[in-house]
């Protein structure tokens, strides 16, 4: 069940060229800079650009020009979201939905109540697609990609016009869709926030070449794909263990590596099942004695594995291990020297609860 | 048959054969203009210019090539003959090929122009949501264009009403078969019959102002509708 | 002194009329300009002004209305010619009498000149009538704009049978056509006038003297028209 | 004056008309089409009936009238006489008059249909930018319109062309100064001069066919810079 | 010098009615859920859409309908922003550019040099806007509007469709805009971060009314207008005084209240001059002693004024009083218990001196 890509697309001077096989479940972020090449290589999967090369989808090939197969974009099964929308303007909001729920199959049009409802579109529906504001056009555009019942998604930045709370509110409904539907997606998004919640793996693009692929956690923590994407997000991400929520203080106790420590309720994950978390360095910091009498409840104790610093810049990451798992934290570098912080070193890494809560997408 | 039976039979025939011919070209033609707003092909701009030509030859000399090309003498036509029984010639079905001929550029070029103006990422949205691009084309790209099908219907019905060079040649003025307004009032005006023909004139010019006028406000209300 | 005429003819004179006009231009040194369409329309252009100097209809009635409305110089009136009828089936040779001809089912189309326009087609009118055979032909016709047209819908095999001027045939094999009688028509007098415009027109005053002429006469003769008064 | 003086004076003379009237349609009929695209007054669909009215007239129906009209003795001819001291009728811009208002609709439809499709939100930004609703027309709106300026004119042309009703009646078939090729094409058919009428029909259509490919060739060319 | 709008905008079944007098100078961000009319606002002040009432810029009325003027939009000098780019397709990028260059002041004109290379636009000066990615495309759209030389700038959501790294380097572009020219501004944004750094006060927006106007630290702080912006990031506006740089550990020194605080460089700023600062709720935490050996530089007395606890919410807010500033802290609500954390209660706050640096925009 792998999407295998080994496909050329040349676009006036630009030419982006992916050899790559990625699994046909979960979510893969498409992530890089401006002009990387990431809405050319969605266009090259769905057959809006000419390729060349080879795309196999599970058994179909989609495209193989060495024998001269190029199935049509129809015929592909593949929900898109555009960039810009891409709604029809003379179709209502119903009708657009209705396009791609008549063009379905049956048990997929049941999909109707769901969609509209986690939109919100229904305040919407006789509305013409001219008169909706940017955000209300990309939630039509989304919920149209959604009741075509695909096989594949593609979503090109799709929630980039949408204020926090719509983020914030679509993105579990992207998460269900992902995981009740088993719906493969490719995500492109700028947001690291979307990126860590949904992807499984993240591909990184720049210049029309992979950079990188791999795992979320683990390409998330590489510095030379954050240099790329230029974030300034740096982080670890490690997996916890729920087991118990306290449903009074509404916190959830999870186990990671040796320490325990607590988050805002996840509710819908039971006790004994893994959650991944991503922590920013600059969410950690780094106490020689446990602290007292300190708002922080997460107090980790870690040891140092290593301390990098840069002359030219104010911080040193440090990077810690507890158990199994690894931790950064991000201080400055003045606090690194006055602390003496040196690889080896026993220290407690302090989390706060609170950053390990809904992230500020 | 009196006058007023001659004319009401002219009138008939006048809104049957432009019907027809609007019919005819409007199944012949969107294909074509499809054909033409897409394609990259490097012979595209000779169909196009081929496409255009009925219209500079004047028209009793194109009604003169094609009662050649009709006559039963002629393959086209001899075929014709054989197959029907009956000849293309100065009949009603000969007139309507005749008009589809030289209505062609009229029913063309404005869908070409409409269908130009259809974005193809819309098309490329629909595809992506299952629709092939016969569907896309019949449930997109037609609605998008449906003021170049007024546009073009209006300036096809219109000019099959007005023209009768074409039509007299090739259809020899039988009355109920092949003779319409235009050679009726044609007549008027040579045979300087001048109070009947102004009569005429302005019925077929209010006439026409009417439907054109509710086409146009049918049209609009459409619009506000759909877009 | 040389002066310049236009003359207004009608179609079925056309060619006649282009090889009348270098003779007049060499005989007289006056410049001539020919233009042409049906008689009707002419009249119309010459009630509305149009620059002709002569007009050559097809018939008498524009003639008579012309001069009744004061267009034309009266005195100047002459019939140049006058058309006989005869059937033609497109260059095939011809065999038999024009009512044999005529009601022979064979010919499943057979073309004349519109009569409610045309002078030829209101003469072919009455030989149907005058041969009693309108109800077996009728229903056959088919309507020229004009003789000309009626000419060519025969001439491309659209029609088979065609009643037309011998002027568009005469040229030909004299077996590819049957003359019609005179008697089954009236004649198809085509009078020509000269116009108020050019009352004072030297041109004008002896085109219409070269027209009466012997050597117009010939010519015009030799496009198979006939020749009265 | 030969008769291949004569012919080629003729196609001077058509190619002159043809031109000069798409020249004036292209003045004319621009703003109006833009009005009509643009406009929501409500007796907007009556303009547009009026506008495909000239349509539904037999050339030679309208010709007359364009001559009751021209007339020396009509208030518009009447008027032309003592402006310019020359009739309207039998000239050539008697002529050029009668052209640009029976190909009017050929020239508004497409360009209508081309405006339509133009999107309002650039001409806000024109306007953003300091362009004045002229300035944006010029330079956002027509340029977008391009294909239906092109496809206008070459309706507009072909059609001055190829059209001979209305140009017989108006202009009576004056050597040099009415008769156009058209005409001529007619006249050799009409005296059964076949073979000079299929030289002449066939240098049309050849030659037409030479201008029309060179113009979409362009056209596309001009695209491709462009767009 | 002031923009007076006392406007209302029908649009379908949505009524948007403004009365307001903002300053001509300045950033005003325009912040609020999406379909709230923000839009809208934007539109009407530019006359794209019909709108009753009275509009004044500086000296100039733009609109009033009780006597019928309207001024047409071309002569209302403003630059636009659109949120979907409105590039002309018929043109290239030097071609839209030279659009708006062309129709502008000569004195206005000069600034090509610098907009281009500001927004990184020469690469692409020769390319079709159709084959822009769409960040490519937002960057275009934005030096076409400075280009224009206008008096006020009306940006749509300019930087939605930018990586954080764009994001990062157009920003400063902007304030510069702002500053140096001194180019008033109306700021449509979904971020926080955005707004925070450029603007000078806030209009919230919301069902197309206004819900509050006021300085950038004012409102920022207000529980609901946070509701209605939905965002998490509660936090607190300060305002401290630098008092030096140390260009060995790249820390710049603050006075804030009665503390002194440090973080990252901000070279740009000269003792003596003061900052505005946004720290958020989340990364504020309190103890109850001052702790030692710890990586957390910054460590400010304080005095809890409030502490607001929701048992539908995991979460406490603290709001700290430190000399005449406020500070918030967003921590646990078992925290809160655990540390019986009391109005008047005096306590340290603990603010990382990371969380000051460059926010992740
Ligand atoms: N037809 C074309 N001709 C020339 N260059 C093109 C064409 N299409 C795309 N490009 C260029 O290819 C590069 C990749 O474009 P693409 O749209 O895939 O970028 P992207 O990664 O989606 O960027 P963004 O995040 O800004 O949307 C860009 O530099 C773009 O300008
Ligand atoms: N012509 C119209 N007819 C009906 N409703 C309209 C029309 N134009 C706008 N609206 C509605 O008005 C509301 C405000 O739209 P606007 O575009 O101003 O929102 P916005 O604040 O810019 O939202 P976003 O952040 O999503 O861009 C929306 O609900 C929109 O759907
Ligand atoms: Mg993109
Ligand atoms: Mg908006």
């Amino acid at each position: 069940m792998t999407l295998h890509i080994d496909m050329q697309v040349t676009a006036g001077e630009f030419r982006l060229s992916v050899t790559e096989t990625l699994p046909m479940d979960g979510c893969t972020a498409v992530f890089g800079p401006s002009g990387a090449g990431k809405s050319t290589l969605l266009r090259g999967l769905a057959g809006f650009q000419f390729a060349t090369g080879r795309i196999q989808c599970e058994e179909t090939v989609w495209l193989d020009s060495s024998r001269g197969t190029d199935m049509p974009s129809h015929t592909r099964r593949l929900g898109y979201v555009f960039q810009q929308g891409q709604l029809f303007p003379h179709l209502n909001v119903e009708g657009n939905l209705r396009y791609a729920q008549r063009r379905a199959s049956a048990a997929a049009s049941m999909q109707w109540d769901r969609v509209v409802k986690a939109l919100e579109l229904d305040a919407m529906l006789a509305r013409k697609v001219q008169t909706l504001s940017g955000g209300e056009r990309q939630r039509v555009a989304l919920g149209r990609a959604l009741l075509s019942a695909p096989r594949l998604l593609l979503l090109d930045e799709p929630l980039s016009a949408l204020d926090n709370q719509r983020k914030a509110e679509i993105l579990p409904f992207l998460e269900r869709a992902k995981d009740e539907f088993r719906l493969p997606m490719l995500y492109v998004s700028h947001s690291l926030d979307e990126v860590t919640r949904l992807a499984d793996r993240v591909l990184v693009l720049a210049g029309g070449e992979v950079k990188a692929l791999g795992e979320t956690v683990a390409i998330l923590e590489r510095l030379d794909v954050q240099s790329l994407t230029g974030t300034f997000e740096a982080g670890a991400i490690v997996t916890a263990t729920v087991f118990g929520h306290d449903q009074t203080r509404l916190l959830t106790s999870l186990r990671f590596g040796d320490a325990v420590i607590t988050m805002p309720l996840l509710l819908h994950i039971s006790p004994g099942q893994s959650v991944r978390l991503r922590i920013r360095s600059r969410d950690v910091a780094i106490a020689l004695q446990r602290p007292e009498g300190i708002s922080i409840r997460n107090v980790v104790a870690a040891r140092i594995l290593d301390v990098v610093s840069d002359p030219a810049s104010p911080y040193s990451e440090v990077l810690l291990e507890t158990g199994s798992e690894h931790l950064r934290a991000r201080i400055t570098r003045a606090a690194a020297e006055d602390l003496d912080l040196n690889p080896g070193l026993r220290v407690y890494a302090l989390i706060k609860s609170v950053a390990l809560g809904k992230p500020d997408i | 048959m009196g006058l007023m039976g001659d004319l009401s039979t002219a009138i008939v025939l006048t809104a049957k054969l432009a019907g027809v011919t609007t019919l005819v070209l409007l199944v012949m033609a969107t294909p074509l203009a499809w054909w033409l707003a897409r394609s990259k092909r490097w012979f595209k701009p000779f169909v196009e210019a081929v496409t255009a030509l009925p219209l500079v030859l004047p028209p009793t000399v194109l009604g003169f090539y094609l009662l050649l090309l009709f006559s039963p003498d002629s393959t086209l036509g001899g075929a014709w003959v054989d197959f029907t029984g009956s000849t293309l010639t100065f009949s009603f079905i000969g007139l309507v090929f005749a008009s589809v001929l030289y209505s062609l550029p009229f029913m063309v070029q404005p869908l070409q122009t409409a269908f130009e103006a259809v974005d193809e990422e819309l098309l490329n949205a629909a595809s992506s949501l299952g629709a092939s691009p016969f569907d896309a084309f019949v449930t997109v790209a037609c609605p998008l264009a449906l003021r170049g099908f007024l546009s073009a219907c209006i300036l096809t019905f219109a000019h099959t009403v007005g023209e009768f060079g074409v039509v007299l040649m090739v259809g020899g003025s039988l009355p109920g078969e092949t003779r319409v307004i235009s050679i009726v009032l044609y007549e008027y005006v040579e045979t300087l019959r001048f109070d009947e023909a102004h009569d005429l004139a302005l019925l077929l010019v209010v006439f026409s102002f009417v439907v054109l006028s509710t086409v146009y406000l049918l049209n609009r209300r459409l619009r506000f509708r759909i877009a | 002194r040389a002066d310049e005429i236009v003359v207004a003819t009608a179609s079925n004179f056309l060619a006649t009329m282009n090889a009348l006009a270098p003779r007049f231009s060499a005989e007289t040194g006056h410049a001539i300009t020919v233009t042409s369409g049906s008689t009707a329309k002419l009249y119309q252009q010459i009630v509305h002004g149009a620059p002709f100097d002569v007009l050559m209809s097809a018939d008498q009635a524009h003639i008579d209305r012309l001069i009744k409305e004061g267009q034309a110089v009266a005195t100047s009136r002459v019939t140049y010619a006058r058309g006989r009828l005869v059937l033609w089936a497109g260059g095939k040779p011809l065999i038999g009498t024009p009512q044999a001809l005529l009601s022979d089912p064979r010919w499943q189309r057979i073309a004349i000149a519109n009569p409610a326009v045309a002078p030829y087609g209101a003469a072919a009118m009455q030989v149907l009538a005058a041969l009693s055979i309108e109800s077996r032909v009728t229903a056959r016709l088919v309507y020229g704009e004009s003789i000309a047209q009626a000419h060519v819908m025969v001439a491309t095999g659209g029609a088979q049978l065609g009643v037309l001027s011998l002027s568009q045939v005469y040229s030909a094999d004299p077996s590819t056509w049957v003359a019609i009688d005179d008697s089954l028509y009236s004649p198809i007098l085509q009078d020509a006038v000269l116009l108020n415009r050019a009352a004072q027109n030297k041109a004008g005053q002896s085109f219409m003297k070269f027209v009466r002429g012997p050597k117009a006469r010939k010519i015009i003769e030799s496009f198979g028209y006939g020749l009265d008064g």
